[in-house]
């Protein structure tokens, strides 16, 4: 029987497959959305060669097939995790993608984040155009890379796989934030780079150290074989090594010196990408960590203390930041610190709260960054900005009291949720934690209130930002983020519990292990 | 035996990467780099990889090299001979290519 | 206080690392999966080399990832570095000897490039390692002659096909077998060139791969201009 | 007391190469010494992966290649490495690409004056005074922002040479 596989559509072929091989092909075609970036970003130079609207086109195609594809294998398999080995080498062996709720959920939106926010779509002056066609195919090809190893970030079962693709998202967002010519861009992309690099050497001796006591790469195993071999002080470590060198992308604390400089230097896309998604995926390998091989409650209250730091360092210098798109960036150390203070919490509650925040972090704050585009200026020069363009000033306060939590919207809930469950804890970490966020949402309340104050007043004549033409995009994804959060907001019980069902799934460690060895493997010891 | 030549080979390699961040021309430094990754690829031998020892041979010390010489010609920083021979004063890293102080 | 500060952080790393390494195993690891590898990869792979038959074959992906990198990375470097102006000095060419030993040296150098990629499952090496070499050669003739350069579109083309080449092996066995790149051809025995399934045809596209990229890579390094004197 | 042999005098070796690098990627500031010294911090990772699966008296994973039966070392480490020297070159590579971009522009290598040329640059790009400007002892305070690198290099060529 013909089947309606994604994999049809590239051949033209009609397969005759019989049925049961059907759950496994659609189960199996969850690595196109990881390889076929990477195919198209093979293509994309010789193909602008051949035709370059076809090359222009290419990512976006190929990113709406991977968001199909995706949805489609939800779809079909049905909400119970699955995992696929590649190469049908077996678990411990071969390469696995675990796909859970999360696990999708992520990839899903990675490939829709990355076309929302596709450096090609709709910005291109008259006067950039001969630049930018030199630039074009390879700028490309670097967005489908970063897709692609988001994408594997988030399916990818084997820590050593993982490693390769933060890796990878390293290198592509490299030459993302230095693809327009601009000399301090490079210059903050040399620190990114060094930072960035170090923060992988001390992972990968965590990973040697991690290697040496278990013996094997697979997580599900490694879930198996951590309680007798990965408790005490060496797992702490490895767990410390890890941490420090995956919490460089996602901007915890002692690696972070990079963010404010990337983000006021890149163009406001790739910081968004890299604020919204790139850093939320990094989390998400960290968190994947820490419930599967470090179970011992001193790896999350590690997590907790980074996360404090992170909050205060991040609000106190947005707080005191003079030019918009620094304020974002360390307002997004702060967030990404409430995200890891939220996944450090025990159990399902804490898990919630995680994926809440991070998902009300990835949609805000890549709108936000997605208004930077325009007023990408010194704070006193907004003055006046809300008579230029009144929508977009609307919709910034509409983000700011989200972020800050008050009543009616999303970001209120995710904070009761991580207070509730901070004061659940009840441990003395657990609430000076607590008076940590009151403090930070206090700081983020005053800052966010003068940047929305300035822009409702009086424009100052000789200081006032000369505007740049709104981009029509980049105000359509705002609105459409904007209406992501006002939709969430009003139907804010049954996302919740959505998201309670698909935080159990991540919690549960034993079905990670069944999933990911379906019969019970021989003891080899 | 064995350990005898590795701890040689180790010792060779680490003084060489403190050569790395202490002389003061760039060109050593590069060198001293190379003799590292000699060291290592040698190291690799002995630990029964050999083809590890084959990679680094060839990245470590061949393409980096080549890499790191053709960016010392461009940064301008490609001189065997800086007047005072090859230094061991530590590099205070304040002056621009040169690597001297400046102020 | 930068530097105290770096200092302090450094001794604790010293002796974070010095604290574990007294606790390790070091020399008698627990090997898990190893084990397994050793028992099993030469037989159902029919490698000699138990690292290629992995590094091709059980974690491929890994592979295709690090090729990804490599590619990132050059695009990168070829998206910073921008073209080169029109009146930019050359080097000067490097003289007799390096023309003559350059000349001399690049059939040898490909040569043994080739064989270090199609032999990769037998003898140590494999597909990167050849395509270091193959590079190698084709940059010693442009060091020795400057003015000689390198067809970047030719090797986008090469570096592109190979690329799609890998994936398309993987596309090709996801729709045969159902997983992605599964070794697919008929074994052969073991120690003879044509073994290994589809692992020598995946040698052959890193190294093609690897080639293309990190000659384009060089020369586009050696191709930026010379510092004005 | 630990024991003597070849595994603890890599592993030695190793946290010796992660440490110098280590170290000399914060007090360096010269970015070239930085990318040497980050090469080296990437070796001793290295070094340390290798040796996690080596085992006394075991030789190297080639079917045929020593006397039957003989154990072999763990190969899975081995690949992993093969694949982070890799990594480690494209990144290298990268970072030299940008390194002579950035020489081009602004004529210098030291840390600590491109940082202060890039938050000068930013501020004047935002409208806003630089850190520190008016605070800042005489020495310290932002070079102003290079508006154009060809003029910058027509007009004042470069620096110290041949110092």
């Amino acid at each position: 029987m013909t089947l309606e596989l994604p994999v049809d559509l590239l051949f033209g072929l009609n397969l005759d497959l019989n049925l049961d091989l059907t759950r496994v092909m659609t189960a199996n075609a969850i690595v196109l959305p990881v390889v076929l970036p990477l195919l198209a970003a093979f293509l994309m130079q010789p193909l602008a060669q051949v035709s370059r609207l076809l090359a222009r086109l290419l990512g976006p195609l190929v990113l709406t097939l991977g968001a199909w594809i995706i949805l489609n294998t939800w779809l079909e398999v049905g909400p119970a995790p699955f995992s696929v080995a590649i190469g049908g080498f077996a678990a411990p062996l071969g390469i696995v993608f675990y796909a859970d709720q999360l696990a999708l959920l992520f990839a899903l939106a990675v490939q829709v984040f990355t076309l929302l926010f596709w450096p090609g779509l709709g910005v291109v002056a008259k006067a950039e155009a001969a630049a930018d066609r030199q630039r074009a195919p390879r700028r490309d090809a670097l967005a489908l890379l970063l897709a692609s190893a988001a994408t594997g970030l988030a399916l990818s079962g084997d820590l050593f796989n993982i490693f390769v693709f933060y890796e990878l998202a390293a290198v592509a967002s490299f030459g993302l934030v230095c693809a327009d010519d601009s000399g301090r861009a490079r210059i903050a992309t040399l620190r990114y780079l060094f930072i960035s690099a170090f923060g992988s050497v001390l992972a990968l001796v965590g990973i040697a150290i991690l290697y040496l006591q278990t013996g094997t790469l697979n997580l599900a195993q490694l879930a198996q074989v951590a309680p007798e071999t990965l408790q005490g002080p060496i797992g702490l470590a490895a767990f410390a090594l890890l941490l420090i060198g995956f919490g460089v992308k996602a901007e915890l604390f002692p690696l972070n010196a990079w963010v404010p400089e990337v983000y006021a230097t890149a163009p406001a896309r790739v910081s968004a990408l890299l604020a919204g998604l790139i850093s939320k995926l990094a989390i998400l390998v960290i968190v994947r960590l820490l419930i599967l091989v470090f179970q011992q409650p001193e790896a999350s209250q590690l997590l907790l203390v980074l996360g404090v730091l992170g909050v205060l360092t991040g609000e106190f210098s947005a707080w005191r930041a003079q030019d918009f798109p620094r304020l974002l960036a360390f307002s997004s150390i702060g967030q990404l610190g409430l995200v890891a203070i939220a996944f450090s919490i025990d159990g399902t509650t804490g898990l919630l709260a995680g994926t809440a925040v991070a998902l009300h972090h990835l949609i805000v704050k890549s709108a936000l960054f997605g208004l930077a585009n325009r007023w990408s200026g010194g704070l006193d020069a907004l003055a006046g900005a809300a008579k230029g363009a009144p929508r977009a000033a609307g919709l910034f306060v509409l983000f700011a009291l989200s972020l800050i939590g008050v009543p009616p919207l999303w970001g209120f809930w995710i904070k009761l949720l991580i207070m509730v469950g901070l004061v659940q804890g009840g441990a003395p970490l657990d609430l000076l934690a607590l008076g940590a966020i009151l403090l930070a949402t206090a700081v983020e309340a005053h800052y966010l209130f003068r940047v929305a104050l300035r822009l409702y007043q009086p424009p100052v004549p000789d200081r006032a930002l000369r505007l740049a033409p709104p981009a029509r995009w980049d105000t359509g994804v705002a609105y459409l983020l904007g209406a992501c959060l006002v939709v969430i907001s009003v139907a804010i019980t049954p996302t919740t519990e959505a998201l309670r069902v698909l935080a159990q799934q991540t919690g549960d460690v034993l079905l990670y292990i069944d999933t990911v060895f379906p019969q019970p493997l021989a003891d080899k010891e | 035996m064995l350990t005898s030549i590795a701890l040689v080979i180790v010792v060779v390699m680490l003084v060489a990467a403190v050569l790395v961040l202490t002389l003061r021309s760039f060109v050593a430094a590069v060198a001293a780099t190379a003799v590292v990754g000699l060291a290592l690829s040698v190291l690799y031998v002995l630990l029964q990889a050999p083809d590890v020892a084959m990679t680094e041979a060839a990245v470590g010390a061949g393409l980096s090299g080549v890499i790191l010489a053709l960016a010392l010609r461009r940064l301008g920083l490609w001189q065997l001979d800086d007047g005072e021979g090859v230094g061991l004063k530590p590099h205070s890293g304040r002056a621009g290519p040169g690597g001297d102080a400046d102020a | 206080m930068r530097n105290i500060a770096s200092l302090v952080f450094s001794a604790g790393l010293l002796f974070l690392l010095l604290v574990i390494g007294a606790e390790l195993a070091l020399g008698y690891p627990d090997m898990r999966v190893g084990a397994e590898y050793l028992r099993i990869a030469g037989p159902e792979l029919g490698a000699a080399n138990i690292v290629t038959a992995i590094l091709a074959g059980y974690r491929g992906f890994d592979t295709l990832g690090e090729l990804s990198i490599l590619f990132a990375a050059a695009t990168a470097a070829s998206l910073v570095l921008g073209h080169r102006r029109a009146d930019a000095r050359r080097d000067p060419p490097g003289g007799l000897v390096l023309s003559a030993g350059a000349d001399l040296l690049f059939p040898l150098l490909l040569v043994v490039g080739i064989f270090v990629v199609v032999h990769g499952h037998l003898t140590p090496g494999g597909g990167f390692q050849g395509g270091v070499i193959l590079a190698a050669a084709f940059f010693v003739a442009l060091l020795a002659n400057p003015a000689r350069t390198l067809n970047h579109a030719l090797l986008g083309w090469i570096e592109g096909l190979a690329g799609a080449a890998f994936i398309l092996i993987g596309l090709w066995t996801l729709v045969e077998d159902g997983h992605f790149l599964t070794p697919l051809l008929p074994l052969g025995t073991m120690g003879e060139l044509v073994s290994a399934g589809t692992l020598p045809l995946l040698s052959v596209a890193i190294g093609l791969k690897v080639g293309a990229e990190l000659a384009g890579l060089l020369a586009h390094l050696a191709d930026t201009e010379a510092p004005d004197r | 007391m630990i024991p003597w042999s070849l595994e603890t005098v890599s592993y030695a070796g190793a946290i010796g190469l992660v440490v110098i690098g280590g170290l000399g990627l914060v007090i360096c500031n010269h970015l070239f010494r930085m990318l040497l010294a980050l090469a080296m911090a990437e070796s001793g990772a290295n070094l340390l992966l290798v040796l996690t699966g080596f085992r006394d008296g075991a030789i190297a994973p080639i079917i045929g290649y020593g006397p039957a039966g003989a154990p072999l070392v763990d190969p899975l480490p081995q690949v992993l490495v093969l694949t982070a020297i890799v990594i480690g070159v494209g990144v290298q590579a990268l970072a030299v690409a940008v390194l002579v971009r950035v020489y081009r522009s602004y004529g210098t290598l030291d840390m600590r004056d491109l940082r202060r040329r890039m938050e000068g640059e930013i501020a004047a790009a935002a409208g806003i005074a630089a850190p520190g400007s008016a605070q800042a002892p005489l020495g310290q305070r932002p070079l102003p922002p290079v508006p154009d690198y060809e003029l910058v290099r027509r007009s004042a060529p470069v620096r110290e040479r041949g110092a």
